[in-house]
């Protein structure tokens, strides 16, 4: 008898209440496949992708460094999700559309029935570690702002408390249920508010928070390995049909609209960087080519169910221009150190991609979406103008107030012979390369 | 004795290694190093940055040699690594006391 | 009402007719998953796959120019496709099968809805864009022959134009309806033809054209990394299945088949390369695995769908055996500098592949193929043979025009100081790595 | 008349008797898709995933040697599996559960139509090829623990007898119909004692019998690229969702919580290594992330489709920890060379998650389990010991047997001045790196 | 002439050849080393194996020139690559007997 | 004072430097080089080609020292590096006039 109690305990304690195997009515295998076949390349995107992109461009000494954010994020966000974060996220509406309740922590109530308020066709849980993976990645693309010089320790301490007060609740905002930028109809197809602006204006905030590495603008701090960062940005680009076509949550025309216009714009925008440069530098460069490519794909990504082809391909053109113009620019002329321009990709591409999603969407290529200015619809330029200001102004304040705390607390930045030494062996007592 | 120092262009090493084998040198030590120098260096583009790379590439051979034989080694690697533009490097020659061959311990001429 | 007027104009620009969002009764989710995942299967073959695998081949100072080249080659054809060469090769046939119509140019008419000549289960764009990912990496296999030596301007204009007056009417022939060799009843199940046989034989053409490398035969020119060519060639394996078994254009026994043909062939293609080598070497060497794989890969990408597994390892143990002889013994013997092998393993083995396609096609595996000539099938064997003779030499004269006509305009090969400086600092003004 | 005789000849040779293209009624496209990819992304997982993880832990003149010898195992024993590996494993079962017949040679019989034994909505083929990627990475990972140092020819022939004789005869006990422990009643969802427990036994017998590297524990012998490895076990994660989620075999309810489950255990013991190592030595570092990962991942293995979140989590972190000793104080206490730790690793974290299963397993989760100890049920937990003990014990028996036999007759270590060039050179003829 | 051969920290590459400049010297030729000395080391860990390592990266400079200009050349590295802490380096200084620049063929002070 | 260079092989790295610790040497620097002598070389395969390899790998390792002790260490790299193949390497033995340890400014003895 008491062993039964016991049992009954750890079931209540360790399953969510509705878990039920085996494949219910409704749950249609190919949308389920490829939604787990998203999230399994938006996991990819983070690690090793991200973490390559951005290690290859650190210097020699700090390459593990790099990587070990990505790769440790990933581990504790997923961490984070499953416990609390999802719930915030994704749970009841609390506060008139602010932020998820407390219900689901620890997924409690999360099983393996579809829940037709996000997505009527896969397992709830599908939909859960499917946005797990969106988690994961905001926090890591923030890392590229503060490279080579923050303390791992304080790194974990922000990242969690970003993903709980910032990611969360924007996230909630935009994509839940009862979302109060849901709700005004701002359109945000795969995170260009949720995931790109808010971790590009929050590394923007940590540069200027932390302040330049030293060396910066005097010494040569060329990329240790431009072929890792290639690596990096073929499976980021490969990854980001998980990202922008998965957001459709089922393998239909949406997905195939959305693939399509993805590649589109991350070949245009690649090509608008490359030829900027090209005018500009005298010689197109691959790490511009990488970077207009990733840039293209940022400015897609709000947009990539509701725009057609030929849209896809001027946002995109023009993602590049403008991504090229605020790294080789702006930048050098505001002398702050965004190290690996995480705020001047993703921030500043975001921002442009959720404008010309108010700007290209079509109501004929997704009838849930709405028209944008070029197709009629001019309420829409409007709402994506607040989704932006809110998500950007929301972000800097709570990015600046926590790092202004853990500064005080812990401090932020290593030790000056420590960035010397680089993070490898001063935060992890490795190297890199021993050949 | 002597020691020969020659820093070189890269793709010239071939060459000089002939060079040297036709006149019996059969032993000799190289290292990858930078070089500075009136040979004009370049510029590299990486996002916003602009960097000026003028620590170029260069091979050194060192090669120790009999005094009888320095200049003819100076006079192979010179005729060998020439391109006659700005750049193809330096020949340097010191003394050198003594060398020992570890495998045998034998000393001097013998041990080269 | 003028603003209504430019919407409509705009969406007649921005958008092809008959794109309509949602999953028409038709769609299946399965299919289509499998088809959308096979396309970025495909996508990370040439990016950052083959990018891989051609650049750990190459001298370290040319990493990145020969990276650089896959890479823009998927942004290139990735706008190319869209505007004009999705029409050209699959569009209303012109000319008695010899090239597509322009009706679908900026994919005008092709929407979300199966087109059932090419794909009754999947959106015609899924067809669309899985396609364009076998226009990608078709020039992109060409680069190997004339790497670390061309300029790089020429190698995009000579790209554009190759891809549109060879690649898109050879695919028109063989793949589209009404195309003169499908009609005909050849049978190329994944591009043996379409993309081995034109790249490879292009590539010959290319390195006869263009010229030795400098020191070649005289200097080394070992692989600067092999690793990285492992990481290429462990994707392109991987990338392969979505090339051979998306093919199906379906998640069913034929996808299936071709999934096991493939891994077979490209399993006794590495290891009756590395046999031979054994014997004729005294050791097996990695790079001959990893070529030797490849080249099964090759030679299986036209039967993938018509063979049985005995069949397959048949074929692919033939392949290794062959394409080493043609990389070992034809290349060395007529001094040509296919630097990569280019045409010594595409070509060849593309040509191989056609021809086995002939003997060990079976119409007990796949219905809608034929008999081979060991299956009792004595008409198919010669239909190949036509079907390579016309792809080779048309490949074969216009890769010879093109490339006579941008040397006369702009020149094909950078200035001896360049390639001597390398591609990277020559090209790109960058450098691989800063150790 | 000869020649159809001839035809038909051929066609009983090359061909599977019931093998008939096109989809039958009962294939589920969704679920092919989901198998398909997971088939794809197990081979990712070899090749180059283990490849990488482990090239980059030896020393650079191992690194080609290393890399060699998983690509070697995915084309042996692709085609081992295809000619009697498959039938010998899961073929008609013989001698009451100990091992399949020969009915399956060559795939006869093995069609496109459910063998509904295994899998009943997906091709037979579909589920053999899925199959044969456990085979191929489960002789792979041992070779983790001789790194370095054995002959190449020994370790084919190793291989080759050692899947046929080992991996063949356990996958049958576990996964088979009729096969011994799968009728008592032992859970092992993925592979934990198929795949880890027979594998890292293995390499311990390996390591002890082999003996250690010359220099070991005098010399330093840091991994001389942990990019690489980072790549590497990137990849591994990724494919892991393969790996387990797979093994639903397909798109279910199922599929979704071995997939939830697989994250979250890798992510739980990835923290709790890094966790008790910065307690330990002062600092994480990456290669402890990345070794805690693989250890939660092989932990969960086992019990993927039988546990929630929570489980998963604790189940996790557990595994992060004890492999964390096994590691840094087993190992160096009792002075075996398992190099790479694939013992360490792969043997005890199987072990731990075979008995794992029984603790945590739970029939509200999948009702074709049963619960575990935590659960109520008190059984399960006796099966699964009896399972590790069985596979353990023959696979540490025949491993030792076969390895004696081998160095009797051909050695299985290179010679003393071959190990200090490296096996690179030696075995290959060629460097890793020609910078 | 003379050779000035000097071992420093990586990071203070830049100050010294600005240094250099100052003095008009134009050719130097840099190698990666690895130096012992009194600095000390430090731990690495890799999984269950920990090493000591205790040769740090260093650079090393050299620079043939006249015996005038050798003292100066030593100053102005010293000053340059100095951070008052364990391991700023040596600067060694011996004799050249001959230098060659192999481009003319120019020998001794002219060469340099 | 003198300043021994000696090629090794670099797998004996190891063993000279606790050699060279044991008679107090505290101080050395080495550097990764290429070599090639009498020791033969090997053949690399790639696809196609083959390619000679006879520059083999190698350690120099420098240490400058008072002439005192100059023969002790010679003596002590030689025992310690000796394997009695082929391709052991050399031992250079030569003049340095003066040494200056950057962080103090000491010249001479004291600063080695
Ligand atoms: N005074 C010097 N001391 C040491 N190395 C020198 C010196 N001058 C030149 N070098 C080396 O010789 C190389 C070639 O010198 P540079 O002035 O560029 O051209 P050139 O050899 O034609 O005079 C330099 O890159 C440098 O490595
Ligand atoms: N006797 C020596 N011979 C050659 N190189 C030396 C010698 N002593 C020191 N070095 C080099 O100088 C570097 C700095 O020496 P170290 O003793 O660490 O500090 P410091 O320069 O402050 O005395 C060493 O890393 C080594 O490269
Ligand atoms: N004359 C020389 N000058 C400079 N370095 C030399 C000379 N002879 C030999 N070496 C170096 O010594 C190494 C060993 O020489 P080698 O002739 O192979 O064998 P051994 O030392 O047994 O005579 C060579 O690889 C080279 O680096």
């Amino acid at each position: 008898m008491p062993k039964k109690i016991l049992s009954m305990m750890l079931l209540y304690l360790f399953l969510p209440a509705t878990v039920f195997a085996g494949t219910p009515a409704k749950v249609d295998s190919g949308d389920t496949a490829w939604v787990l076949v998203s999230a399994a390349l938006v996991l990819l995107m983070t690690a090793p992708g991200l973490a390559l992109f951005y290690s290859g461009m650190v210097r020699k000494k700090n390459v593990l460094g790099t990587i070990m954010q990505s790769f440790a994020l990933l581990c504790i966000i997923s961490i984070q999700w499953i416990l609390w974060g999802y719930s915030v996220s994704f749970g009841p509406d609390k506060l008139g559309g602010l932020v998820g309740g407390l219900e689901w922590v620890g997924l409690k109530g999360v099983g393996l029935l579809p829940n037709p308020d996000y997505a009527a066709t896969i397992p709830h849980q599908c939909f859960m570690v499917y946005q797990m993976m969106f988690a994961v990645i905001t926090p890591a693309l923030i890392t590229g702002s503060f490279a080579e010089r923050m303390k791992f320790s304080s790194f974990i301490v922000f990242s969690i408390l970003w993903t709980t007060l910032v990611y969360d609740p924007i996230a909630h905002w935009v994509w839940a249920t009862g979302g109060w930028l849901h709700d005004l109809g701002a359109l945000d197809f795969a995170g260009g508010t949720v995931v790109h602006i808010s971790s590009g204006v929050s590394a923007l905030v940590a540069a200027l928070v932390i302040g330049r590495r030293q060396g910066y603008m005097a010494e040569t701090m060329a990329p240790h390995s431009l072929p890792l960062t290639l690596i990096g940005a073929g499976l980021l680009w490969f990854g980001w049909f998980g990202f922008n076509a998965g957001s459709a949550l089922g393998a239909n025309g949406l997905a195939v609209s959305a693939f399509v216009a993805t590649n589109t714009a991350a070949a245009a925008a690649a090509l608008s960087w490359s030829a900027v440069e090209w005018l500009h530098r005298g010689k197109p460069t691959i790490l511009g080519l990488a970077s207009g490519l990733v840039a293209g794909l940022v400015a897609v990504t709000p947009a990539a169910g509701f725009v057609g082809p030929i849209s896809a391909m001027l946002l995109g053109a023009a993602a590049g221009v403008i991504c090229y113009f605020s790294v080789s620019f702006m930048k050098p002329t505001l002398k702050y150190d965004d190290s690996l321009d995480a705020f001047g990709v993703h921030g500043v591409g975001g921002m442009w991609g959720a404008v010309a999603t108010g700007l290209f969407a079509s109501a004929a290529v997704n009838p849930a979406g709405a028209n944008g200015l070029f197709f009629g619809g001019s309420a829409l330029v409007g709402k994506q103008l607040i989704a932006i200001a809110a998500s950007a102004a929301y972000s800097a304040v709570f990015t600046f107030i926590l790092l202004k705390i853990i500064d005080a607390v812990m401090g932020l930045r290593v030790a000056q012979e420590d960035e010397v030494m680089g993070l490898d062996l001063s935060q992890h007592s490795e190297s890199g390369y021993n050949m | 004795m002597k020691k020969i120092e020659a820093i070189i262009k890269p793709f010239k090493l071939d060459d000089v290694k002939k060079a040297l084998n036709e006149i019996n040198i059969e032993g000799m030590t190289i290292t990858e190093v930078k070089g500075f120098g009136r040979q004009k260096g370049h510029s590299e583009f990486y996002r916003g940055a602009e960097y000026t790379v003028d620590f170029l590439p260069k091979i050194k051979i060192e090669v120790v040699t009999t005094e009888e034989m320095a200049l003819k080694v100076v006079d192979a690697i010179m005729a060998a690594a020439k391109t006659g533009k700005i750049g193809d490097g330096k020949i340097f020659v010191s003394a050198v006391e003594d060398t020992v061959r570890i495998r045998t311990g034998e000393r001097g001429k013998e041990a080269l």
